[in-house]
């Protein structure tokens, strides 16, 4: 029954959640520095597990708290009203490679590689994308031979994120190429720091080095790492893809919600297009901020439906691309009204990690329709799954 | 929290939509566009009778009892339909009457004895609470008893005879009354000061007609998409239909979830109710219109014939966009907030 | 070399034609009822005609002036800015099946059918979309049988303009099945008087009745009636195509800056959307006005490229495509901004044939961007007719 | 009348891209990003004895004669190739000294003696023709001896040493260099009054640089296009990819043809030279903003990667879009002729 309001439970766990994290959260500020991002990201995962806030809504089997969806969300709206830095080391561990060993692992594997990922001692990396592949990610090439006990692989993955300070990486390869290209791709644990791997940063636009290419050159795999069904790891990997679409990006909304009241904050007091007023007092100005507020406020209400849908059915189902779109293009679209907003100052560079960081807010955002399914391919789902349009 | 409309609240929906498509079928809208009223005087009784007036009303003011929510997700149904007729104002003007007191009024408007339109002041017409003067357009008033002025700080009931100068418009909507008339000194029959709840209640109810508007073009396209052959494929195969479509249901989406939001922030008497309700009518419009715009390009030459419907729901979307604010009031409502406070 | 002054001669041309317009454009409003419509447009073209002012650009062994694309757009400049009513009715015959005649048909064929059309003697309407192909064009499937010295026509027509005050008709019909779906298409010339055609006007949006669905019942067109080879009326018609994407809509370019002013005069005597200020006084509809006279001064500049194009090659290209789609899409615009403008004005209707007509112009627009190529179809063009992408 | 550029004037522009193409290839931007200046001097004196930098002075100034048109044409190929260097303040700043007369300081900079960085006043700073205060940005003057502070009513050039207090500050382009400085009443070399028509050729030249971006983007997608592929097949076959590229392609077609129209009229000397100007720069910067951000999509993750070209695009023309006037600074002198004259 549509009901805003939030259970006693709901409000007390919000209350101790707000608390903890005003007492427990990081006070020094996020280094920029790769290396140093590893430790800083480990040790406040490590924090939140001594807190027992690691997990809300994983498994208690698997050292979570076993909470629902609605908690979780409740976590990551605080989280993100705190301000506190955006989890993006660890967030493959704990929302992506995770969950699917979780649900599709064998009781082996899970108790060797979940723990760890809670308790913050490992960071995980994704390696799906090859260059050659792109949108067409089962097109994927890179190709694993069965050697006695042991896969060994040769390849090129792009785009892992944070493949340098990782320990694990979840590796989709070709172990069959007789069959369609969604058949013969097996899902397997890969120890990053295996013999034969090499990694090598991507700069992006924005200056940063948050993506790297990964080269293998006969790295060997034990068979033991495949997870589910050898050639079954496209169903492997496509369980991982709808867990993206859930709860996990709350904490950027958020933080888009508060981008937008800080452009509002710029449009009060610096001076506006006509070089007099406060910008705020320009109609059109006034507007697209109002839009950006009305559009950040709807799309709150989406990631609602969209929990209340996952509670219900146990998955947010196709529409989650409706919400990856919709939030996708409205940040991008915040970052464009900041440039312009910011007039000439937006020649500085001013990277994102900074005070008023919108040139580099701006530069990355293009990432933003492109990384995790580009909006094309989103608006396919949509028409595809979501209304059923042919082909 | 739970933004998922339940299976007893989706059935009221349900039942509200199965008794429009068989009472105010869309063909009825050419039919009667050159009848004085947009709905038959038979068919408004048959609406009353089945609560329709009354769903959102506290059963002690002889309503049906039901919260915003469900009052929202009815009058999305009307959108869909595109059900014509003075809905909105009288749903609205019945909860005035009963914060005024009236009873008598409330059960004769609920009942479908009495009809309410809608007055729509021009700019420069005022009214001070006491009496209106300007010019005003009256809104589906036709077959109206009474007349509502609505606004955030008074808003009030005007007998209908007060504006017998009134001199008809063609409206662009033929499931839409329009008329023009002068107002010198016109007395309320009822009146009521900071009125600031009716008006978000009638601010969301606008939002849900315009929601279900878009939703109602996002599906007549995505079937359109899937049934029309051309170059020996249904249309829907070319992205420049498909993502058409699905930025249609993304539009719809945001607004049918920011429509719920504001509702239950309306049922919950939420602080932030006029606020809310503002952000859905901003999201709602802007659905209703590019999805009913769209809808059109996607049907080709058919979607721009008077026979096809889809022009209906431009129209309709069109009409909606103006009454109970404008986009800009709206954005104000949002960007004065952003202006003063942050 | 690009060069915008115009020679001494054009603009003495230029000076003749607004002089000549001023003294003989009819002053009576076009009337709306369309009986009337054919009598008016006939009418005002034999004025035309005997003031030697027809076919500036058709060749003199046709009855033409025998000048240059520039003078013609001078004309349609002159005649746009003289504030004339369009030339709907006898469009087709000037602008689309007279050019295709002068190209494609026989002597016989040109010396019956090209005098009446400049001489303002008979109206053409085109047979070329039919219900079931749309954008398809070439899947058309009214078909014709060669009984004798006659095709014997049987099969639907729709979207035909002016179809009701017609005498010929430029008809597409497949008269060879067995081949490719551009193959079996002959382009003839048909009376619309003749037996077992039957015409039903189409209502549109905007409450008017332009358009006509024509249905033919066993209507027999003498052989000697096809234009070009028979079996070979595609090629026909694409020539003719090309043509619609000249300067002909030159003079609803004119029409549209015109109409942009008129909302500049709106926006200064209407009150804007806080109800106090005038409307232009509003930064967000000033720079929407802004950027509209912006784009019809472009359009305009785009036109003149067009031109210059053709002058030079004989033909304004694909690259006529760019210029449909950027004023279609920039028509709809202005009338969308006259929608946000007149606010609650938006809902009187008021047809377009009136003064302040801007629902019904609204309501008309919608039609730009579908007939005459849709804009996706003209988008599809322009990446592969002029990017040279793929199909 | 002829909008089309003959074969002369299109020989012009290509010997000019070859020039820049073989001199300022675009690899030089990232491997020079941390040199002071973003083009060295021997380039410069390359670019300056090819006479790029002397192109519409008349003769008699020491120019090579030719028209706005060709100088636009030339100003294309810099934005295209996204050449570094203070070219366009170079170029109105000797046209600024032979204005003044100055045919000495004409020779030193068209020959590439004395570069001319440029000045971008910030909100609050004045200049009333005798004394410049406040807050500015300097652009590209890391290797100027003179910069040019240019306004419709007054323009003047000033000493670099003037600034010598100037900070570096990054800038989002690579191939930009950018210092901050506060004046306090610094007196220029040279000043002109009634600059309207200098500000105008440098309005038209920026927007012959924001046009030959938005080209440079509508070709690189659509080469991108044709030969990546996804699915077994071109991306260019996916009207999601198709579509865009013709949207780039008829944004490109408005900003060239708008350009060609402006820099005749200034040729022309037409009485509305500085507004077709305005539409030029209007209908450019949409055109380069647009192409660029569209550009990044159609190209994938490759799209925004350092190594990859396509993200100097977008910052180039944000860089563009704000020097020689904004876009609510353009759009108002289309509104204010609105406003005041029909």
């Amino acid at each position: 029954m549509v009901d805003l309001t939030f259970s006693r439970e709901q409000n007390e766990f919000r209350d101790e959640v707000r608390t903890w994290l005003a007492e427990n959260a990081p006070t020094r500020t996020r280094p920029h520095d790769y290396a140093e991002i590893r430790e800083y990201d480990l040790s406040w995962q490590r924090t939140q597990y001594a807190g027992g806030w690691a997990g809300i809504s994983w498994p208690v089997e698997f050292g979570g708290k076993g909470l629902s969806v609605i908690e979780q969300m409740i976590w990551y709206e605080e989280y993100g009203r705190a301000g506190l830095p955006g989890m993006d080391a660890t967030f493959v561990g704990l929302n992506h490679a995770g969950p699917t060993l979780m649900s599709r692992a064998s009781d082996e594997q899970k108790s060797k590689h979940l723990p760890p990922i809670l308790r913050g001692e490992v960071i995980w990396c994704q390696g799906f994308s090859e260059p050659g592949s792109g949108s067409d990610l089962a097109s994927l090439s890179t190709r694993a031979i069965i050697d006695g006990d042991d896969l060994v692989v040769n390849g090129q993955k792009i785009w892992t994120s944070f493949a340098h300070l990782a320990d694990w990486q979840e590796l989709l390869v070709r172990t069959d190429r007789t069959g369609g290209k969604h058949h013969g791709i097996s899902w397997v644990i890969c120890d990053i720091h295996s013999p034969g791997i090499e990694v090598r940063a991507i700069k992006t636009m924005d200056g940063e080095a948050e993506f790297a290419e990964v080269f293998y050159d006969d790295v060997r795999i034990p068979l033991a790492n495949v997870v589910g069904e050898l050639n079954q790891g496209w169903g492997v990997a496509m369980s991982t893809l709808a867990f993206e679409r859930g709860t996990a990006f709350t904490a950027s909304q958020v933080r888009l919600a508060s981008l937008v009241e800080e452009l509002v904050e710029i449009a009060r007091t610096r001076t506006g297009p006509d070089g007099k007023r406060a910008a705020i007092a320009d109609d059109e100005v006034a507007r697209r901020l109002g839009m950006a507020r009305a559009e950040v406020a709807a799309l709150r209400a989406m990631t609602y439906v969209g929990i209340s849908r996952s509670e219900k059915t146990g998955t947010p189902g196709s529409e989650g691309s409706i919400v990856k779109l919709y939030y996708t293009e409205l940040h991008k679209q915040v970052a464009q009204l900041a440039m312009d907003l910011l007039g000439s100052d937006g020649l500085r560079f001013v990277s994102r990690w900074m005070n008023n960081g919108w040139t580099g807010e701006y530069l990355a955002s293009f990432s933003l329709s492109i990384g995790g399914g580009t909006s094309e391919i989103q608006r396919n789902i949509i028409g595809e799954r979501v209304l059923g349009l042919p082909r | 929290m739970d933004l998922l409309p339940s299976d007893e609240e989706l059935s009221i929906a349900q039942t509200v939509a199965e008794l429009l498509h068989r009472e105010l079928p869309r063909e009825l809208l050419r039919e009667r566009q050159n009848e004085q009223t947009s709905i038959s005087a038979e068919a408004w009784s048959i609406c009353a009778e089945s609560g329709l007036l009354a769903l959102g009303l506290a059963e002690g003011s002889g309503g049906v009892g039901f919260g915003l929510v469900e009052e929202a997700l009815a009058f999305r149904e009307i959108g869909r339909e595109l059900a014509p007729g003075p809905f909105l104002s009288s749903v609205i003007g019945a909860r005035l009457a009963a914060e005024a007191g009236d009873t008598e009024l409330v059960r004769a408007i609920v009942s479908g004895d009495r009809q309410v339109g809608l007055i729509l002041p021009r700019a420069g017409a005022t009214f001070d609470g006491s009496v209106v003067t300007g010019e005003v357009e009256l809104v589906d008033a036709t077959g109206s008893d009474l007349l509502l002025l609505l606004r955030p700080d008074v808003s009030a009931l005007f007998d209908r005879a007060s504006f017998a100068s009134a001199l008809p418009w063609q409206s662009i909507d033929p499931g839409v009354r329009l008329e023009v008339a002068t107002a010198v000194g016109v007395e309320p029959v009822l009146a009521v000061v900071d009125s600031a709840e009716l008006w978000a209640r009638a601010v969301v109810l606008s939002s849900a007609i315009l929601t279900g508007i878009s939703e109602a073009c996002r599906d007549a396209s995505t079937t359109h998409a899937k049934t029309r052959e051309q170059f020996g494929r249904p249309i829907g195969v070319n992205q420049a239909i498909k993502h058409r479509c699905a930025d249609m249901a993304m539009y719809s989406e945001a607004a049918s979830a920011q429509l719920l939001y504001a509702a239950a922030a309306g049922d919950a008497e939420s602080a932030d109710f006029g606020y809310q309700a503002s952000i859905a009518r901003v999201v709602a419009s802007r659905a209703a219109i590019s999805n009913a715009e769209a809808n059109i390009q996607v049907h080709g030459g058919m979607g721009y014939t008077y026979e096809h419907d889809a022009h209906l729901y431009v129209k309709r979307a069109r009409v909606w966009a103006n009454l109970i604010g404008s986009r800009t009031f709206h954005l104000s409502a949002v960007i004065d907030e952003i202006r003063v406070a942050a």
